[in-house]
């Protein structure tokens, strides 16, 4: 089993979130969170002067997924959340130990 | 526990009931005669609105800064309404309004409100109860002492803010007030014009929080750490309210519900709103046009104007309010270059928005507005405009002077700053023991 | 789908214009001749502050909820403005001021308004149209109402709470606003002095949260769960407003813009502010000075100096709002350590500083002040005191007593409280199916 | 950087005071016989009162869309009342009111209020001053053009609405207000009856606002992705302070304290009372009973009543709440329906409420209410309902059909919408340089 | 050293927080995320309609544990966080390498 | 590759990522995240009394950095969010299996 991390821009959300529901991967968990990396940060306003703000709003995408299908994912996410832009973001997959559903007990693949 | 000394407070406060009671035994008996319903309505609408400028400058400064001091600039503001509610009753009133002592101060004659009652007071307003004026100027007294929060937030001792306030309303305020608006003040007695308070309100306090900015110090990571505004929302919600609230402040200084209190309104809401499209107009030739420079630019225009309310028309009105949005304009983005951490440019733009619409109005002013007032430059009288400078002058020196000893007088016994930790963490756990928004 | 009982009401709604329209064929015609329009100007702007009031508790409230739950709190508030308006076009104004019933209610007469119209009614304001009067006395109502759902959040049903609100607006105010206030009242007959509402309104809604609480129970998690207001800035919002809106509520109370109306004002400004000076040195001998403690001292302070406003000065002002902020925070404090969730404290604050107020009022009332009162204890007239303490025994008792019977039945009959597992998910989602704020 | 144009503004800024000082050089004196303070202390609070309502339309539609456009919601309802308040001094006055020509636009021989003081004009308001009638109808013009906004939000570019508002407001706005408000006006000289705007106000901007939202097209994602209002607290600060403010949108169009005033304040209150019952009720009927429903069906029932305020009494009010209530849900309902855009139902809830309101003002407007009014159906003057029903064909065509072609040409010359990028990244970035809230 | 993650209902987050502080497990992280799954999203009301979210609000748990107890505190959390309805969660096992308290330095266990 | 995942105070966050970046490490991950460990609760007021908060507001820092950097960065953020006292948080080190650039699709060290 393996977990996958997206870090990708708030205004693909909608989108990522669909093509994966078309794709019948509709589970997922969504955080807000800010980033920094290769996009340079934003000019703000303030008053009459303006101000750099190096940390940019992202959504983090979190998907538990089967071995045999984590590719998949990967490229959906992948698809759907590109723009071509720098800023477009990262897709991060780690190993998985043990998953337990909570309402049942089951384990591993059942608790998918 | 540790705060002994507080506690023993509490047989004394017992106490105060009784005391204070005897200096009502007396209370001025209503001879209504000579009130009129008319004015008083509006007088006392007016206060109303004026007070509403309190927790409205409150929100208005809370929302610019971070969230974890939130709580601690909206309380500031909100606890100046109480302290100086009090002060006012029990000798504030008295020092500035009370019988004059040489031009300079107020006698304690009307200490506790003694002998200020429901009948009207003819040299200051004929028609209305005289503690509908008392209240009226009450109001006043609040909200400069809660414009001085915007130079302290995010740093600022919660126990050295009530004192250096209660210092600054009786010192500064008080004889600021005395000294223009008093009969027999010197400044009223040279002739200078201040409306609704461009000298009183918004030079005193503008001048005031460059010299406690100065004491204070910067804020921690001042220049270094984004310091981003927490919630813009509550800034435009503070400075709609400030909008309708001003129109009491500026109308209701008519002391009357008639035709010069219309002009103070119409004027009022006219150069709010050049200010606001000059400032608009300002920030987007330099970048965008932000909501917070729209907001403050409307400020600037309300403040820019309050001297001259009674004495201009509509479109003299326009002219001063472009005058302020292009003046405070620039004033904040020069403050912002310096490395003074004036942290909500209370000096940017009540100081120099109020010293601009004391000067103006030695411009603009004109008997065709205002018979009761005084011709300006423009209407051929030049000492007027001398008049309105040496008043500009002397406030400005003596509100920044005053300001700046008592600051390092109460620095140096209670100290004026929270530990570093302490603003680290923010102004809202620390002083206040709460967070102004909740997780979940 | 299943709410078929309401779809079945939309014939009847069509209806209703037709039938409601006969009543109103013949309103009041206007004489105008003995209205003053300063007098009739400050009555209405009062009951436009005393709207305001209604939303501003709504936040008060919301603030001190959890997020989950803000909106079921607003909205309970919210919708009692527009529930109390119908009920007190329909009936209430006429059971409550409309002609007596052996003191004890008013009758029918004045149903849909029937003859109450644009020429004043002497009995209760010679001066102003006696619409004016309706509608300002319906705020009062309003207000009384939304107070309730201090005690009543994060717990009930929408549809209960709404059922309950109805009876008790019909069964225990517009009762207690005819015995105070209305032309033949049994305690008004007695010589009780109630400027504002400190019984009809405070210790009304004080003792009558005390029992809805105890019959309706604790929430889940009470005392195990932290319980974190949501957003205290709204909380200070709501003070605010509340603060502003008050000086309608008491300063318009004299009916007329005069001596009367400007003391009412100004001490209603002092109370405020020496009971939160009280409240936030009481809080700082236990810990620090919270911006919750600040703004509910302020409140108690407003509670207190209602029945009192038009009848004490401005030092006896100190006084009742210094008492306030002791008896307010102990009250607070001791319910606190009780095992009663009366959720937000209305006990607390509205009826101990009611109870206060009004028995402060039979201290200090002095002939001085309002020659159409009376002479408190301090003034010679104990009698005045004695009166004060039975009609807030009859009050409290009547309000307690009738309030929990309702709640029982209301409970029996529709059940009072959600469904466990609406409540942890929140009334809004479960009443009202929305979210008080979106993640992005 | 880019916007040279922009900067070469300022000169010609500094010029600007010269100029205009020059018409203002005299203003008409103040003879203020005829003023009556009490008229003129209600008229002034209701002018404030009404400034409110525009940060209030602010609130109440940023509240509903989403975080990302916050701010570009409030700063345009922000700027519209500075933008209209200029337009209204310097030429939009005098076009709306100004001295007729024949029947269809005022001239400008008010422009700049040349001759427009303190003295009352007796064809529009006796007794109270000139100035005070100026600045209460500015409020109406600038409200009437914030309304626009909740059909744009979201995707409408910055600069194109300040261009779209100032010629709406003189050719849709200064018209209408023309025909049925000035003397001479041709909608006004065929009886049309319109007390505190229906036609003027809430019909213009409704009919508009679907004009404009058709030639600007559906956001990107409409009815894909979830639009989930940020923040409904908001919503209701903003439809609490409305219902405030209406009071003195709706009872200040007495233009007098009286019991005309009395009258409008109270149907005022019980329409809007009445229509939120309904709406709450229906949407119960539907699904749940939702704040952001009751807050709408609030504004409905405000709306619905402001032509009849001075005509009805309030058991008609409820009949025309509870029809604004019933009319303005299906209307919202419909509209959801269909492909259209019309962001935030300015026509479903102020075109088809004031539409309901203008109609029903010629079935229930009663002369027994005000004399100086005309009998309706009810009353036995059918003809009152026809001219009623040619006010508002008259009205949405003209506000429809100029809409369109302003808009169509905006559109082509600078271009309505953002870009796609800018709108997926939202208006506050993209438009102003700021967010909402920061994150910590 | 395990990684816990557990994505949980709010609403059981007092319980679970209190049923690891009783067995002596008081360290972890908490985050509000929202997520999707087999629960089905919410309706909600605009104005007069309705209209569909289908990202929930959930609670996701994080805890660092010792490879001796990580199984006792899943079955904690399980236990506490059960409703026995769709949507209670998942927990999710990852392997650690390292660890390291900021404070002191100390590494592996005696970091925890 | 490696994750790593630092639990620091909110208020250390500026000095970490200027150091940070001025070491030439810009991209990360922010999370404002919620904690309780060793450090106790604090007392909260609520008008005339007070009650404990026991989660106290953390910052969760994310980084994937190359197998030769993580042990520099680790150092880099240990030092800059240190203060000596209780509650200076956990730095925690995850093993990586995969990375992918979303703009390009780059996989490994390229996808950095
Ligand atoms: N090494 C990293 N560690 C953690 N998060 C990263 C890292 N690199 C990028 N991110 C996340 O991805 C977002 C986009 O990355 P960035 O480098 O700006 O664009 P791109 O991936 O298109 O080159 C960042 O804002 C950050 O949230
Ligand atoms: N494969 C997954 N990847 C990431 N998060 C998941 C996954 N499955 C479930 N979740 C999280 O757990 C929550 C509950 O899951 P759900 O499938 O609705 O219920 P249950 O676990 O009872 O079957 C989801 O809202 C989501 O946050
Ligand atoms: N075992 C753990 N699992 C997850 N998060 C932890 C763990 N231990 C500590 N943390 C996080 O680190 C923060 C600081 O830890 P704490 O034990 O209070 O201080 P210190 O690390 O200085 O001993 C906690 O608030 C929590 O967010």
């Amino acid at each position: 089993m393996k977990k996958i991390e997206a870090f990708i821009r708030p205004e693909r959300l909608g989108d990522v979130g669909r093509a994966l529901e078309e794709k019948g991967f509709v589970s997922m968990t969504v955080t807000d969170v800010e980033g920094r990396g290769r996009q340079k940060g934003i000019t703000l306003e303030w008053r009459a002067s303006e101000y750099q703000v190096d940390l940019l709003p992202k959504i983090k995408l979190e998907i538990i997924a089967d071995d045999k299908e984590w590719e998949k994912i990967v490229e959906i996410i992948r698809e759907a959340a590109k723009t071509g832009e720098v800023g477009d973001g990262k897709i991060v997959v780690y190993p998985v130990e043990e998953i337990i559903r909570v309402r049942t007990g089951e384990k591993g693949l059942g608790a998918l | 526990m540790k705060k002994r000394w507080l506690r023993s407070l509490k047989p004394f406060l017992a106490f105060t009931g009784g005391i204070f009671y005897l200096a009502a035994a007396s209370p001025a008996y209503a001879q209504e005669s000579s009130i009129n319903a008319g004015d008083t309505a509006w007088v006392l609408a007016s206060a109303a609105l004026v007070l509403l400028m309190t927790p409205a400058v409150g929100f208005f400064y809370a929302g610019m800064v971070r969230k974890k001091n939130a709580l601690s600039t909206i309380t500031m503001c909100f606890i100046v309404a109480a302290l100086v509610s009090i002060q006012w009753v029990l000798f504030g009133y008295s020092l500035s309004f009370g019988p004059d002592k040489g031009g300079i101060i107020g006698g304690l004659g009307w200490a506790g409100l003694a002998g200020v009652g429901q009948a009207p007071n003819a040299d200051y307003a004929a028609t209305i109860p005289h503690l509908a004026f008392v209240i009226f100027q009450a109001m006043f007294a609040i909200i400069t002492v809660a414009l001085l929060v915007g130079t302290v937030v995010e740093r600022i001792k919660f126990s050295a803010f009530l004192i250096f306030a209660t210092l600054w309303t009786t010192l500064v305020y008080d004889v600021i007030a005395h000294w223009v608006w008093a009969t027999g003040g010197w400044l009223r007695a040279l002739g200078a014009l201040d409306f609704a308070g461009g000298t009183v309100v918004h030079v005193s306090s503008g001048m005031s929080a460059l010299a406690l900015a100065m004491v204070l110090g910067k804020r921690k990571g001042f220049g270094r750490n984004t310091m981003e505004p927490h919630n813009i929302p509550l800034v435009v919600l503070g400075a709609g309210l400030l909008w309708f609230g001003w129109f009491g402040f500026n109308a209701g200084s008519a002391l009357a519900s008639n035709g010069l209190a219309a002009n103070a309104f119409v004027v009022t809401n006219t150069a709010a709103a050049a200010s606001t499209l000059i400032w608009m107009l300002l920030s987007w030739s330099h970048g965008k046009p932000g909501t917070l420079g729209v907001a403050t630019g409307a400020v600037a225009g309300l403040v820019a104007i309050t001297p001259a309310a009674g004495f201009v028309g509509p479109v003299a009105a326009i002219a001063i309010g472009a005058g302020a949005g292009l003046i405070c304009y620039y004033a904040v983005l020069f403050r912002s270059g310096r490395n003074i951490d004036e942290s909500l440019d209370v000096w940017g733009v009540h100081g120099m928005g109020g010293i601009w619409g004391a000067i103006a109005t030695g411009f603009f002013a004109s008997k065709f507005i205002n018979s009761a007032g005084a011709n300006g430059l423009l209407f051929g009288a030049p000492r007027q405009l001398l008049i309105q400078i040496v008043a500009v002058l002397v406030v400005s020196t003596y509100s920044f002077a005053v300001t700046w000893i008592l600051a390092k007088i109460v620095d140096a016994v209670v100290g004026l700053r929270v530990k570093e930790q302490e603003e680290e963490v923010g102004l809202d756990i620390s002083q206040h023991g709460e967070r102004a928004y909740a997780v979940r």
